[in-house]
């Protein structure tokens, strides 16, 4: 299951929806993103006031549906979930989640880092930090792409 | 033909969205760019690293070689940093 | 911080109270470990009515708050959490929780999977499944042995 | 000396604790595992398998010829299970 939404979630609540009434699974595992209160900019750490994500509605669902796909083409997957938050959010505040439910812990966690590392290479969002020197978009980082890039190819990072 | 623009290439151009009707010479992704650059100074400043931009066709992501019609729907964006 | 109870426990709050106050925290990985309903037992798959984690009180603190410190001393974390139950439980049912904040998502990921594995191999707990045939006591899995050693030589696994 | 047995050594066994006086002559748990063996079938039975039995003294785990004295706790116990 896929949502792309500006409120907050309740991840206990989440969790409990996942796995509700389906005793065959025994690992569950799972990963939040959270907005940071400093980041690096031009070489200097920065104090983040708030993070607007911007998204590119349509093609977001469409991409998070294909990686949640594709995961669960891999792994044996009982149940799996993302859910991405998009809006002006603040330092804690919570930015995505994903968790992976299946009888194995090792594909449970393999699933779950996979779908992090293409999330942040093909799910179409866009990150602005506001700081006190104004607006800065954040830079993709390389190591975003290795990471995404030992799972093999994406079928459509060609562009 | 719906041109979407996202995060700085946005605030380059100055427009999230527009509706062009596309030159029947037009017929792939960089000539869109080059038609695009030809019509001001937004344009040349948003595209001057035309490398590091990413573009989608109907949503799928596409290289630049990437033929194009009238009743596509193109976005252009720079690299995407959610998660 | 590590726990060892009887009693259940709310992910989201656990999560919550392991962050809170400190937005340096970008990436929260977690595992949750849940009683199956179904087990294989002498090449049968088995219903498991109950399932009853006995531990060893004294070692088993002892041990968590090792791997804990170890893992904290392989990855920048900048909070960490281990609880595991003991008692009966039933299908269903939380056993185990892991969850390891950072600023980094990778660091997360790895510190967590490094405490699942070395808590399998190295916690001293026992479960025992209440199946239609009677009480099975759970093997150790060669899986969990090559997993745990994929981190290199635990100080204590020598006995 | 206190020997705690957990799971199905403590079954086997039927006894989950008990306070021994260690005989002078036991001073590796090695030593400890044959003169238990000896006391009965039913530590006998429990050790059957002696190389898969796990032993911690004072809590943490050591292999089969470590020494011991009279004012250990010493653990048997099998391969662990958890999480």
């Amino acid at each position: 299951m896929i949502r792309v939404q500006e409120d907050d979630f309740d991840i206990g609540a989440e969790l409990r929806t996942l796995t509700e009434g389906d005793t065959s699974v025994g690992a569950v595992a799972s990963f939040t993103g959270l907005v940071r209160d400093m980041a690096p900019i031009d070489g200097q750490s920065r104090e983040i006031r708030t993070m607007t994500l911007e998204h590119y509605p349509g093609m977001t669902e469409k991409k998070l549906a294909e990686i949640e796909a594709e995961a669960n083409s891999r792994w044996p997957l009982a149940a799996s979930l993302i859910i991405h938050r998009y809006g002006t959010l603040e330092p804690g505040d919570q930015i995505v989640f994903v968790a992976c439910a299946s009888s194995h812990r090792q594909a449970a966690f393999d699933a779950c880092q996979f779908l992090m590392d293409w999330l942040k290479t093909e799910a179409p969002f866009w990150k602005l930090e506001d700081t006190d020197t104004g607006g800065v978009w954040v830079d993709s980082r390389e190591s975003d792409n290795q990471a995404a890039a030992r799972w093999g190819k994406s079928p459509d990072t060609d562009g | 033909m719906k041109i979407l623009y996202f995060a700085w290439m946005r605030q380059r151009i100055g427009a999230s969205k527009e509706d062009i009707d596309l030159p029947g010479d037009v017929t792939t992704v960089d000539a869109l760019v080059d038609w695009l650059v030809a019509r001001g100074e937004n344009y040349s400043e948003a595209f001057v690293k035309r490398e590091v931009i990413r573009a989608a066709v109907n949503q799928e992501y596409v290289q630049f070689d990437h033929p194009i019609k009238n009743s596509d729907e193109i976005a252009f964006f720079p690299p995407v940093t959610g998660g």
